[in-house]
Parts: structure tokens; sequence; C-alpha cells
């Protein structure tokens, strides 16, 4: 009884138990609230989708067939302290690891309260800045922003060869924020590298009310190809713009807003064709996902969206850890995540088909995809490997 | 003895709040949850005492203090991130720099009046923020600045457990309140309240307006930066939404008008009552449909202000008075 | 050249929705004297109100824009009696009539928008009207859903500038805005007129929002950058000045297209709130703001 | 035609105004008269139905209680008033300011009235342009009375309309009452302290203290009364 | 009260203009210590504005103030109050949200660096008007007449030595009215020079030793209150029927 400063022990409640019971939680803290809530929601169906799966085959049999119970937390789309207030919760109320927080500013303050309190937390976000940390306990299994870019260039230049169309001249702009500015200049510079002309990338402030004078500037620079980023509203302004004007060049997109399903319903038709550069896709030939995405689709009616496969994946790692360290203490199972190298099962289904992870806990076999909008869903195109169709550019 | 219970007046209301603040961990407060969400709500209150000083006893409505906030995190953190200057200096650098862009604030605040200085205010916070973003290179853009992260060293503000981190809080709150309290008896809190009733009668009373609104300024601009350096060292990151943004501006003036300003406690009520209700809802309808916590939170907002406009503290004391003379015997009818 | 003229044509296009916006406020808060931190979100609410329209009825959903300007209007109107009349009609002293209301209609606003969360969830919202697309003018792009709501705009400022400049009513509202109980006590109905001009600027927002619909996606916090844009607005305009409302609407659209074409895409805002500091320190009242002795 | 009866005023919870009741006749020209926060504004404030104060009691005007009714259907009704004050329409211009006295009454009754006040206040028509919140304050009160004027009012209310106007003004003003009070049905209720002017034009008054009414009759009545002789001519 | 011929207050040529008018004209005017100079006219003549420009905040067009021999012109509102010059306002103006004690400390403590001194000062200047007994009551609630007491005791407080009083008297009942002057005639004694705005006719005559006419702006005339009241321009811009002669029955 009595008041917090008269308990034992301080931190990290309810998690020194050596049983683990029936039910193993594992916590997402993911914006529910605010404009970021879809993406959050998906992310959560993700973890859902994976935890219904493990249960269903048995539980964590290193632990007795534990059941995984998903436990949701609301970090807002804006407001880090209200994301540390959730977090705290999520793992005083028994959470052995987590997953989220989708965008990087909260994924920031989400592993902070983790690293306090040394429980696991795996992310769904790509910011360099996030691994910069040497941080014991933050695992991000999809790669980083920057390696992003660059491999952006060298995907799309390969697979416009591999149809017979070379790029003279690319036009980039996106939010002035730092990952998309890192990423936009890092593709520009691949493309100056690969012998292609561009003027120095633009950037705009999120949250734009008109697109002409962006449209103004890339239609001044005659490129044929666009290389663009933004939030799906940002987007689909510039992108409804250039076709409003006729023009049809084709557009490479950056970020988590060019594949999730909400963009295609805002583009309607015009989504097609569109290309985008993600981590992850619903259709990739990878251990589980055909499965999962059935699950996924036939639960909530849509393609399962990247954020909602990478939470997928994290959920699964973090079983294979649990079932690697035949424990669910929060520091075990980071140490497990540590020493893992996971090449079967959905949690190797992360693009490039195995998982391990550096001391700044990053996944060096991380690699992205490239991804082609056709018949209002996003079908992978390159790497060849898990390429299900062929890349388009509408010539 | 007139002079003694003075000083009393002024410095029970910040020992109190210490008291009764340090006091809850030991009954009250059960769960570290509660205690990140109390911790959260003791550090806008602190922002709020900043508020208060202008807003509250000098009239001026600033929906602007998150740039003062976030002078206080930027100054801590950049001069940690690249200087490693403990914090414990930097917030105090912090706010000398706040301090002065409020000395700067004075000159608007000398010729806009009501909601216009409202206004340019709020629209200061959005301008600071687009300019954040903008030049990433120095303040890490949108995402911010991370400080490092080291178990116990409270050489740089890191405790062993959060609750030492509360109780550091809690010396900070008082202190603030203790701060509001003084300046509320003070000189200067008399010809602050007298500029934001009418400057010009204070003007020809005597009272040297740009002085009084100058040294207002400074001093809440101070308070409120020291709160946004603690909530870096909270948060350990800070970022221009939470530091500087509209968002944060308007937190900090809805916690001080619900409470009640231009009075000593307050911000402090406010941020006691909006804080944990804003967090504790989203966290009790984290699993239902979106939105639902965001309108009982709103809900909540509008019937405090609807039942008593003047907020929560006088709402209160309203209370305690009317239980008071219910329970005292009174003599019959009005002296009239 | 062209390029200039595109700036001009298209600040201009923009710029007549903010300024239809801001009358709006302009013409509430010129009022009521209420600082409407939820006027951006009404236009949140015209925007949606298009969206399901236009979802079920195809572009023939437009013609019901009229209907949405009165429930928007209608909308403002409940606010009005439901939360702030009382504060307002009774205030005592200036402070007990602002106060309050501020922090009411910030409360409204995050209630807009959580309620609009909750009933069209985050995702991003827009419909595909006969006003898509552009027409081209000698390499001038005119966005027919602009160019259509522009002119939308500028006859309903029209309308709202002679009825308020122009006619007994109009002065009525202005009496009120001096002095409401001398109003009354020559024969204004305060509280009415008070609500029917709260209802007509609110109704305004939910107009822009309607036209804003044709050619911006939605999603439930759309609102935030008209208010800050509106806020600007009015104040370079004058408060209380509808006509210089609508004319700082677009100055303030030509700067931030001119900016973004010539200086740089994301300092187009920053851009907006620079002129907006400079104006209020040099002109305290606004562009077109008449100073008031006491 | 106009019956108070048992009227109490209070601000918050404070009663300034105790069970007032007096009766004035069509064609009165009342005064009410008091020291300084008597409570006169308070009674005037009440009859034109201006809140604050709260106000119980009734209030009977040719009959009909209006003690619920608005400000607004009162002046409807015909009351005029010449509030505490001035209270201008500070952004209007001296002429919308008259205009709003008479208003909804049509564009013929309002140029009628303008044109005449304009005529009793020649130094307001060389300034019908002007904001009114830039006028002098003795200027301001000519507006006042004059917005008063333009509705052509059965019941004139009258808060100090002399107060701030140069003697040469004053004289005008009560010479418009007694001639406006001679020509018709206008009946007024007059608050005023300069006793000089006012006085002899009364038919009728009631004296006002801490609330109470403690003295109403005729003028001859009052004038001989001498409670009123020591606070109105400072005579013992 | 030595240099009993220097003038305390200068007034050149002051001129102010609003927009197009001119409110104050190129007015000449001088006041000696310890007198009570009346000014006069009709409304609008500009007789508030030559307040502002004499206690600041009112930027003169052109000529000059001199108080003291120290050309003071365009100066501050509060660096005027901090020479000695205090005012009323002519529509009160009091701090609405205190009480009638804390009203009159603004202007103390201002004055007054020490908090026990400001007091005493504040309880000085409210026990002259016979308030200190009601101290504690919240200005928002007082009738008119007590506001202006307030007002004056806010004035009282700087411990001034010229106190500028716009329409003090009026709406006042004779027995006010009277009060009141008694409190002012006793003002100059202990050395305080006084410049008085004032529509009331008897106000006027018992109190000033001087009047000064102001027309359009213009400065009409100046000097021995009979004198200027006798004059028929006087009569016809100011006075009306009401002659200097006659008093009030
Ligand atoms: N708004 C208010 N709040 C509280 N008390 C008030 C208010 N207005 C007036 N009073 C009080 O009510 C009483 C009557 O005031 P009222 O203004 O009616 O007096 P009055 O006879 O008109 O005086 P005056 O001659 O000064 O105008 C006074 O004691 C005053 O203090
Ligand atoms: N902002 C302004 N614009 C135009 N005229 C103005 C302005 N302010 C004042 N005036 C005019 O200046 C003149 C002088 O005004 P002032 O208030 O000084 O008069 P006053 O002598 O005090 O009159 P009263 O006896 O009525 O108080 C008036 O005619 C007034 O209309
Ligand atoms: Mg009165
Ligand atoms: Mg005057």
């Amino acid at each position: 009884s009595g008041g917090i400063a008269n308990q034992t022990t301080p931190s990290s409640a309810g998690t020194g138990n050596a049983t683990c019971g029936t039910t193993i939680t594992i916590g997402a803290p993911n914006p529910l609230s605010g404009p970021l809530t879809d993406f959050g929601t998906n992310a959560i169906q993700g973890t859902q989708i994976a935890a219904a799966e493990i249960n269903a085959a048995g539980g964590i049999k290193a632990l007795g067939g534990a059941k995984i119970k998903i436990e949701t937390g609301d970090t807002g789309s804006s407001d880090p302290s209200q994301a540390t207030s959730a977090t705290t919760k999520l793992i005083e109320d028994g959470s052995v690891a987590l997953v989220g927080a989708w965008l990087s500013g909260l994924t920031t303050t989400v592993s902070t309260v983790a690293e306090q309190a040394s429980v696991p937390i795996l992310s769904q976000s790509w910011a360099d800045t996030l691994s910069q940390r040497s941080y014991q306990f933050y695992f991000q299994p999809p790669p980083k922003s920057s390696q992003i870019g660059g491999a952006a260039t060298s995907y799309v230049v390969a697979a416009a060869k591999s149809v017979g169309v070379t790029f003279t001249k690319v036009a980039g702009v996106g939010p002035n924020d730092v990952a998309n500015t890192a990423q936009i200049t890092a593709a520009v510079n691949a493309f100056k590298a690969a012998g292609a002309s561009a003027d120095a990338p633009t950037f705009f402030q999120a949250g734009i009310t008109d697109a002409t004078p962006i449209i103004t500037r890339l239609a001044a620079q005659n490129a044929d190809l666009l290389l663009v980023s933004g939030t799906p509203a940002d987007v689909s302004l510039i992108v409804k713009g250039l076709r409003a004007r006729n023009i049809t060049t084709p557009i490479l997109g950056f970020g988590g807003a060019f594949v999730v399903p909400s963009f295609a319903k805002v583009m309607g038709d015009q989504v097609n064709g569109l290309i985008a550069v993600g981590a992850w896709n619903w259709d990739l030939p990878l251990p589980g996902v055909k499965a999962a995405a059935a699950a996924y689709k036939k639960k909530y009616g849509e393609f399962m969206p990247m954020e909602a496969g990478e939470s997928w994946v994290d959920v699964h790692l973090i079983a294979d850890a649990m079932e690697k360290a035949k424990s669910c203490k929060p520091t075990e199972i980071a140490a497990a995540l540590h020493s893992i190298d996971v090449t079967s099962g959905p949690g190797s289904a992360m693009p490039g088909g195995e998982v391990s992870f550096n001391a700044d806990g990053t996944n060096p076999h991380a690699v992205p995809v490239l991804t082609q909008w056709k018949n209002n869903q996003p079908a992978t195109v390159w790497p060849q490997k898990y390429a299900t169709t062929k890349i388009d550019f509408g010539k | 003895m007139n002079r003694l219970v003075g000083v009393g007046r002024t410095v029970l209301p910040g020992l109190g709040v210490g008291v009764v603040a340090a006091s809850l961990p030991y009954w009250l407060i059960t769960q570290q949850y509660v205690l990140s969400v109390v911790m959260v709500a003791m550090i806008y209150a602190i922002a709020a005492q900043g508020w208060n000083i202008i807003g509250g006893y000098g009239g001026l409505l600033s929906f602007g203090h998150s740039v003062f906030f976030g002078i206080g995190a930027y100054t801590t953190a950049l001069l940690t991130v690249r200087l490693g200057i403990t914090p414990w200096i930097g917030m105090f650098i912090g706010a000398a720099v706040a301090a002065v862009v409020g000395a700067i604030l004075t000159f608007p605040a000398l010729r806009l009046r009501g909601v216009y200085f409202t206004l340019a205010t709020f629209v200061l916070s959005l301008l600071v923020t687009d300019l954040a973003v903008h030049f990433r290179e120095f303040t890490g853009g949108d995402q911010g600045l991370s400080l490092p992260f080291t178990r116990n060293n409270p050489l740089m503000f890191q405790f062993d457990s959060s609750l030492t981190l509360y109780f550091v809080l809690v010396a900070f709150l008082a202190g603030a309140t203790l701060v509001v309290a003084f300046v509320a008896r003070s000189r200067l809190g008399l010809f602050l309240r007298a500029t934001r009733d009418d400057p010009d009668a204070a003007l020809a009373s005597g009272v040297n307006v740009t002085r009084t609104r100058l040294f207002g300024l400074m001093i809440s601009a101070a308070i409120t930066s020291i709160a946004g350096s603690l909530m870096l060292e909270y948060l350990r990151f800070i970022d221009p939404a939470t530091g500087l943004g509209a968002n944060t501006a308007f937190i900090i003036g809805l916690v001080a008008l619900v409470g009640g300003r231009g009075t000593v406690l307050g911000p402090v009520i406010g941020a006691a009552v909006l804080i944990p209700a804003q967090q504790i809802l989203s966290s009790t309808f984290a699993a239902a449909p979106a939105g639902l916590s965001g309108m009982a939170y709103a809900a909540i907002v509008v019937a405090i202000m609807i039942v008593d406009w003047r907020g929560l503290h006088h709402l209160i004391s309203r209370l305690i008075g009317s239980v008071r003379r219910s329970l005292r015997h009174r003599p019959t009818g009005d002296l009239s | 050249m062209t390029t200039l003229v595109q700036v001009l044509v298209s600040g201009v296009l923009v710029g007549g929705l903010y300024g239809i916006i801001s009358s709006g406020l302009s013409l509430s808060f010129g009022i009521s004297k209420i600082a409407n931190f939820a006027h951006a979100d009404f236009v949140t609410i015209g925007m949606y109100s298009v969206v399901v329209l236009v979802g079920a009825f195809g572009s023939l959903g437009l013609l019901f824009l009229p209907l949405v300007v009165l429930a928007v209007g209608g909308l403002g109107v409940l606010m009005y009696l439901l939360l702030l009349r009382r504060s307002h009609v009774t205030a005592m002293n200036e402070d007990e009539a602002h106060l309050p209301q501020i922090v009411v209609t910030a409360g409204v606003g995050i209630f807009i928008q959580s309620l609009l969360l909750s009933l069209f969830s985050s995702n991003d919202r827009s419909i595909s009207t006969i006003l898509d697309g552009s027409w081209n003018l000698a390499g001038v792009s005119v966005s027919k859903a602009q160019a259509v709501a522009f002119v939308v705009s500028l006859a309903a400022f029209a309308v709202i500038a002679i009825v308020v400049n122009r006619t007994e009513f109009g002065r009525a509202l202005r009496s009120i805005v001096d002095d409401g109980e001398a109003a009354a006590a020559v024969g204004v109905n305060r509280a009415k007129m008070v609500a029917i001009s709260i209802g007509i600027g609110i109704g305004l927002a939910g107009l822009a929002g309607g036209l804003l619909a044709t050619y911006q996606t939605v999603n439930p916090t759309s609102g935030f950058n008209y208010l800050a844009m509106a806020f600007v607005v009015i104040i370079l305009g004058g408060l209380g000045s509808i006509r210089g409302a609508f004319i700082a609407g677009i100055v303030v659209g030509v700067v931030q297209q001119a900016t973004g074409t010539y200086v740089a895409l994301d300092l187009q805002n920053v851009a907006i709130w620079v002129l907006f500091l400079v104006v209020l320190l040099v002109r305290p009242n606004g562009l077109f703001g008449k100073r008031v002795a006491l | 035609m106009l019956s108070i009866q048992e009227l109490s005023a209070r601000y918050g919870d404070s009663v300034v105004v105790h069970d007032v009741s007096f009766e004035i006749e069509e064609g009165d020209l009342f005064g009410i008269l008091g020291s300084n926060g008597a409570g006169k504004t308070t009674i005037l404030r009440a009859i034109a139905g201006l809140h604050p104060p709260a106000v119980t009691g009734r209030i009977l005007f040719g009959g009909q209680d209006i003690l619920g009714l608005p400000a607004h259907k009162r002046a409807g009704m015909g009351i005029g008033l010449v509030p505490e004050g001035r209270r201008m329409f500070a952004s209007l211009s001296v002429r919308d300011n008259l205009l709003m006295g008479a208003y909804g009454r049509g564009k013929e009754w309002q140029s009628r009235n303008l044109a005449r006040v304009l005529e009793v206040f020649p130094e307001l028509a060389e300034r019908t342009a002007q904001l009114a919140g830039s006028l002098s304050g003795g200027q301001q009160q000519m507006v006042a009375f004059g917005r008063a004027l333009m509705c052509e009012p059965r019941l004139l209310l009258l808060d100090e309309p002399s107060l701030g106007l140069a003697p040469v003004v004053v004289q005008r003003i009560f010479d418009l009452i007694a001639e406006l009070h001679r020509a018709g049905d206008l009946t007024v209720v007059l608050v005023e302290q300069n006793a000089a002017e006012a006085f002899p034009l009364l038919t009728r008054g009631t004296l006002i203290e801490r609330g109470r009414a403690v003295f109403t009759g005729t003028r001859h009545e009052l004038e001989t009364s001498p409670l009123v002789g020591r606070a109105y001519f400072g005579t013992v | 009260m030595s240099a009993v011929s220097s003038p305390l207050l200068q007034v050149r040529g002051a001129t102010v203009a609003f927009g197009g008018v001119l409110a104050v004209n190129d007015v000449s005017l001088d006041v000696m210590r310890g007198e009570i100079l009346g000014i006069v006219g009709p409304n609008g003549a500009g007789k508030s504005t030559l307040f502002g420009a004499i206690a600041g905040g009112v930027p003169l067009k052109s000529g000059t103030i001199e108080l003291n021999g120290e050309d003071v012109s365009g100066r501050r509102a509060s660096y005027m109050s901090h020479r000695g010059v205090a005012r009323t306002f002519q529509k009160v103006r009091l701090f609405a949200s205190m009480t009638a004690e804390e009203n009159v400390l603004v202007a103390a403590r201002a004055h007054e660096r020490s908090s026990a001194g400001a007091n005493e000062r504040a309880a000085e200047a409210l026990d002259r008007i016979g308030f200190l007994a009601n101290r504690r009551v919240p200005v928002s609630g007082l009738s008119l007449a007590d506001r202006k007491r307030i007002e004056i005791a806010r004035g009282l407080a700087a411990k001034p030595t010229l106190l500028l009083l716009d329409e003090m008297m009026n709406g006042l009942t004779v027995e006010e009215t009277d009060a009141l002057i008694e409190a002012i005639r006793s003002l100059p004694s202990e050395g305080l020079t006084i410049m008085l705005v004032e529509h009331v006719l008897q106000v006027v005559r018992s109190l000033c030793d001087r009047l000064a006419v102001l027309h359009h702006g213009q400065l009409l005339v100046e000097g021995d209150p009979a004198h200027v009241l006798s004059r028929p321009d006087v009569a016809e811009a100011w006075l009306g029927r009401a002659t200097g002669q006659e008093g009030h029955e």
C-alpha cells in the first residue's frame, strides 16, 4: 500500500518476475489521435495480425505456449510528453517489449522511455538520428533514411534500364524536414552521379494550401523524372496540380505517404503509375507475407500497408527473441535481439530477407523496395528478385 | 507584525505547493505512469506561472509563450550537445536568453492592445517554429535535438529514478510559485495590474509602463524558459513542435486561464486538472474509436469555463466560501 | 513575364479564399469581439460536408453549397447560443467578455477536430468534380475550381460588404461593436444581431470550406493552416473591417505565391508572418484600419 | 403611464435599490433626486431594461408590466434613454450615431429627426462625419442627447443630460426639454444635479436616499421639503 | 513660495492638431505658483486637449511647454508625473480591478520607493478626500462622485506641484460640490498649483484666482474671474444667459 515512494523497486515495475504466465504483453505505443491516427492504427493492425498468427500457432513455445497480447498506447500525433506518459503506462502495465511509434519524433521519446526502463523497442521509423544515439534497447528493422534515398536512385536507374528507359534530367521536391531533405538530396545526387542532370532540389513547408508555386518550379525544370515526397495531402495537391497542367512526367515518391491505402483514395485513378520507395510491401515474396496480407485484407478490407507490415515483422522478431532467450524478461529479450540472425519465418520478412542487429540497433541486411501503383494497389517492381510486376514509365 | 503577515502571505503559496506536491508520491501517486503525468503537469504549471506574470497580472494575453519555452529547451540542449555544458547552468543561460527576447517583445507590447497582442504572439510562435524547421543544420530541424542518455548522472540532470526527477521538479515549481507570489505582492505586480487596467491612467500616475512591461515580460519569459529546459530534461529531447509550436503555446495559455489567471495558485490548479485530464483520457480511450478522448477533453475545458469563467481557482474559493458561510452562524441580513 | 502573371493570378485566386474566410472571421469577431479559435474548424466542416455531398451525388452535390453554408452557419449560431452567449451578454467587463471565449472556442475547435476524426478518420479525403482540371491561357494555368471558388467568394463578399456598410442592419451591427448596451437601449436586439453575425461569419467559413474541398484534400486538422492565415489577414485588414480583410486576403495570397516562386518554397509562410509582424509594428491598426481615439 | 412598484435592484449580491415605488402620469416631468450613489442611475437602468442590475418588482408602462422585456423591446415601445457616461458608438460617425437613435423606424422618420437634432445642436452639424469617439466630452453628450430624441420618445429617461456641457448649451437643452414637454405627449424622467436649471421644469419628483424613495411629491412639495433643500440647494 | 513672480508653467504658442483640426491653436499661458487657474470655454474648445499636452501624452504640433523653466514639450505622461504634474481625466479612469486603496497606492509607489512610505502617502491622500474608512472597497462598484474623489486622491498621492482637474464637479449635488470645493481650496496653501476645467459656474467663480477662456482652440481672454465672466463674448461663447453676476438661489 501507500505511494510510489514507499515501494521497494522503483522502476520497471511488473517485469521482474521469472514466470511469464499465460499471456505476454507487447506494448504498441502509436499515434491514435490527431493527424497521424491512421498510420498508428495501421501499425497496430499489423501487430494484431502477427499476434493472432503466433497465438494460432501455439504461442511462445519456449515459454509454455504463452499467448501474445497487444496493448495499445496513444502517443498522440505531436505531443512527446503524451508519448512519454503513454509508454510509461505500457511498460508499467507489463509490456515486455514495444513496437512503435511510426513518426520519428515520437519514436525518439518513446525509445528514451524504453531505454530508461530497459525495455526493447522495435521501431518502424527511418530517421538516421534514431540509431545515432547508441541506445541499448532500440532496434530498427527497416533501413535508414539516408540509405533509402541513395538506393532508390540505383533502383530506378536499373529498373528503367530493364525496360529501356534512361533519364537525362530529374527534378526533386519535398517537405523541408530532415528525413525528406536527406532522402531527396541523396537521390538527386545519385542521379547526377549516374549521369543525369538536375537542379538543386527545392523544399516546401508541409501543410501547403496551394501547390502552384511548386508546380511552376517543377514545370520550369523540364525534367523527365520527378522526385517527390511529403504527406498524402501535400503530395496529392502536387500530383493533381501537375496532371491538371498536363505534365505527365513519371513521379518517384519517397516516404510513407506514397504507399498508404488512403493515398489511393485521395488520388483516385491518378494514383496508378506513381512509383514509390518504401521499406516493405504486401506482395513481397518473403516468408509469411502472403498469408498475413490475406488475413489483413480479410479483416480490415484493405491491402496491408507498409507500417502494418513493418509492425507485423517487429512482433514476430520479438517472438523469435523470446523463443531464443526462453524468457520474457525485457533485458533478456533485448540481449537475444542483439544476438539473433533471423533468416526464416515472418521475422525475416523484411526486404533483404534476413534480420540481425548492429550495436546501434540497425539491421545491416535491410534494403528498400521500389513499388508502383497498379490497379490502386502498390506492386513491388524492384529489386528484381522481389518484383511482382514490371516497372512502367507510361511511354 | 504586518510585515510578517505580508511575508507569510508571499511565502506560503510556494511553500504549500512544495509540501503538497512533495508528499504526493507517499500516498496518492502509486504508479510510474501517474508520476510521469504529474511531472508533465508540473512542467506546464511552471510554464503557466511564467505566463501568469505577464498574461495574468500584466494583462497581455500571450499565445506565443511557447517561444520562451522553446528558447529554454533549445539553449539548454545546444549547450549540452555542442559544448557539454551542464543543464544546471544551461537552463539559466536559456532563461537569460529568453529574458532578452522577452525584453525585445516589450516593443510590440507597448503598441498592441488586447487581441492584437494575443494574435501577434501567436503568429510569432508560428514564425519561430517555421524558422527552427528551416535552419535545420543549427536546430536539428523538425527532428529536433536529443540529449545523450546516461544513467544516473545528476550533474547532467540525469537521475537514477524518475522519483528523484520528480522531487527536483517539485522544487522548481515551488520556486516558480514563490516568484509569482512575490511579484504579485510587489511594486512590479501592482504596476502590472495598473497597466493592465488602464495604461494611460498608469502613465499619468507616474508608472513607467515601458519598464513595467519590460520587467514583467523578462521575468515571465525566464520562468517559462526554465519550464522548457525542464521539459527537455524530462523528455531528453526537444523538437520545434514541442518546444516552440502553437500547440504548446495553447496549452500554456489554457492551463493558466482555466486555472485562474492573475492568481498565485491558478496555474498550478489548472495544470493539475488539464494535463492529467488530457493524458489520462487519451490513455483511457486509446482502444476506443479515435477522437473520443479529444471530445471528452474539450468538453471538460469548455465546461469549466462556462461554470466559472474566472477559472478553477475562483470556482474553488467560491465553493469554500459558501461552505464556510453555511457553517458559520451569521447575524441577520445585509447592512445597507 | 508569364511566371509573374501566373504568380499574380494564382495569388489572387488563393487570396480570394483567404479573404472570404477572414471576412467571415472579421465579421463575427468585429461584432461579437469573440476571437473565434474554432473558426477554421468550421471551414473543415464545410469541406467535409461537400466531400460527403459530392460522394453521394457527384458533381450535382455542389449545388447544395448554399445548404452547407446555412448548416455550418447554423452550427455557429448554436455554438454561440449554447456556449458563448451567457458570458458574452452578461459580461461585467471586457475581460469577462473575452477571456472565456478564447478558451471556449479553442475547446470547441478541439471538439470539432476530434469529432471529425471519429467520423471520418484521419485519412485525407478528396473529391473529383466537373471543376477538376485547369484552363491554360497563354501559358498561364488557371485552375477551374479555384477560379469558380474565387468568383463565388467575391460575390459573397460583395453581398456581405454591402449589407454591412450600406444598410441599417449593418449600421446596427457596427454599433454593437462599440457599445452593445447603448445599442440595446436604442432598440437593437443585441443577442439576435450577434447570433446572426456569427452565423454569417461562420457560414462564410463553411462556404470557403465547401469551395476549398473542390481542389484541396481534407483531413480533420485541415483548418489549422487557415486559422493562422485568417488571424493574420484580419489584422492586416484592420480588425472589424470586412473589406480590409478581403483585400488583405488577396495581398497575403499574392505575397505567398511570390515568395514561393521567387524566394524559397519553404519560406512562403515565414514571409507572411514577417509581413504581419512588420505591419503590426508600423501600423498597429492594420493596413486599412481606422484609428479611434478614446 | 409609468408605474414603479416595489422595485428592487442589485449588483451581484449588493442590493442598491430597495422597494421603490412611484407613479408618473402622462405629461409629467418627473425628477429623481438624490445624492451620489443613491441609486438614481440604477433606477433608470432598470426602467430601460439594462443589465446589470438584476431587478425585481413591477414596472408598468402604459399598463403593461415591462419588467421581463429586454431593453430593445422597451426602446421599441418608445422609451428613450440618455445614459450615464454618454455611451457613444465610438467608431461610427456622428451621423450614424444619431441615425441609430431611430433604429428601425424607416428612412423618412430618420431624416426628419436628424434634421431636427442638427438644428438643436449646430455644433454637431459641422461634424456629422467625425467619428463620435474623437469628439470632446461635451460634444459627445450632445450626441447622446440627440440620439435619444431621434426616436420621438413617449418616455424620455435623462441621466444627467447636462453633464459636461457648457452653460450655454445646458440652457439650450433645458429650453428644449421644456418645449418638447409643453408641445405634446412627452413624459420625462430626469436625473439632474444642476438644480438651478432643472428644478423649475419639474412637475413632480422623488427623492432617493440610499436606494429608498424617502419623499415623493409635486415640485412645490419638494421645494419646501427640508430633505431636498439641503441636498440640492445647500440650504438647511 | 519664495519665487513669487516666476511662473510654474509657461505655455508658449502651443498647437495640437488632430488630422486637419487644430484642437489647440497657438495658446500661450502662464500659470503662477500657488494659484488656481480655471480653464473654461465651450464644448470642444480644446480644454481637455490642452491638459493632455501639459500632462504629457498629447504631442504638440508646435510651441513649447516649460515647467519650472525646463522644456517639457512632448514628454511622456509618466515623466511629467515625476516632474510633479498630476491629473484627473474628464472621463474617470480608475484601475477597475483594484480597491480604492490600491488605486491610490499605484501612484504612491510610483513616487515613493519605500513601501511603508508609500502606504503612508496613500493613507494620507485617502484621508484628505475622506475615504480612508472605505479604502478596501473595490472601485468597480463606486458611484461616480466617489470615483472622482479616488481619482483626486490618486493624483494627490504623487505629491504634485501642479494638479490638473478636468471637470471634477459636474454630476455632484450642491452639497457635495461645496465639500469638494473646500477640499480643493485647502490644497494651494500647501504649495500646490491647480488648473481646473469646469462648466459649473459656481465652482469657477468661487474657486478660481484667475480664468482663461478657450474658444475654437484659441485663448479668448484671460484674467480676473469677475472681469472675464462679465465679458459679452465669453457670455456668448460659453456662459449664456447666466451672467457672472448672477448667483444661485
Ligand atoms: N456595476 C456596479 N456594480 C456594483 N455596484 C454598483 C454598480 N453600479 C453602481 N453600483 C452601486 O450602486 C449604488 C447606486 O449607484 P447609482 O449609479 O445608481 O447611483 P446614482 O444615484 O446614479 O449616483 P451618481 O449621482 O453618482 O450617478 C452605488 O452605491 C454604487 O456604488
Ligand atoms: N481624433 C480627433 N479627430 C478630430 N477631431 C478631434 C479628435 N480629437 C479631438 N478632436 C476635436 O478637438 C476638439 C477639442 O476637444 P477637447 O476634448 O479638447 O475639447 P474640450 O474643450 O475639452 O471640450 P469639452 O468641454 O466638451 O470636454 C474638439 O472639437 C474635438 O472634436
Ligand atoms: Mg448616476
Ligand atoms: Mg474636455
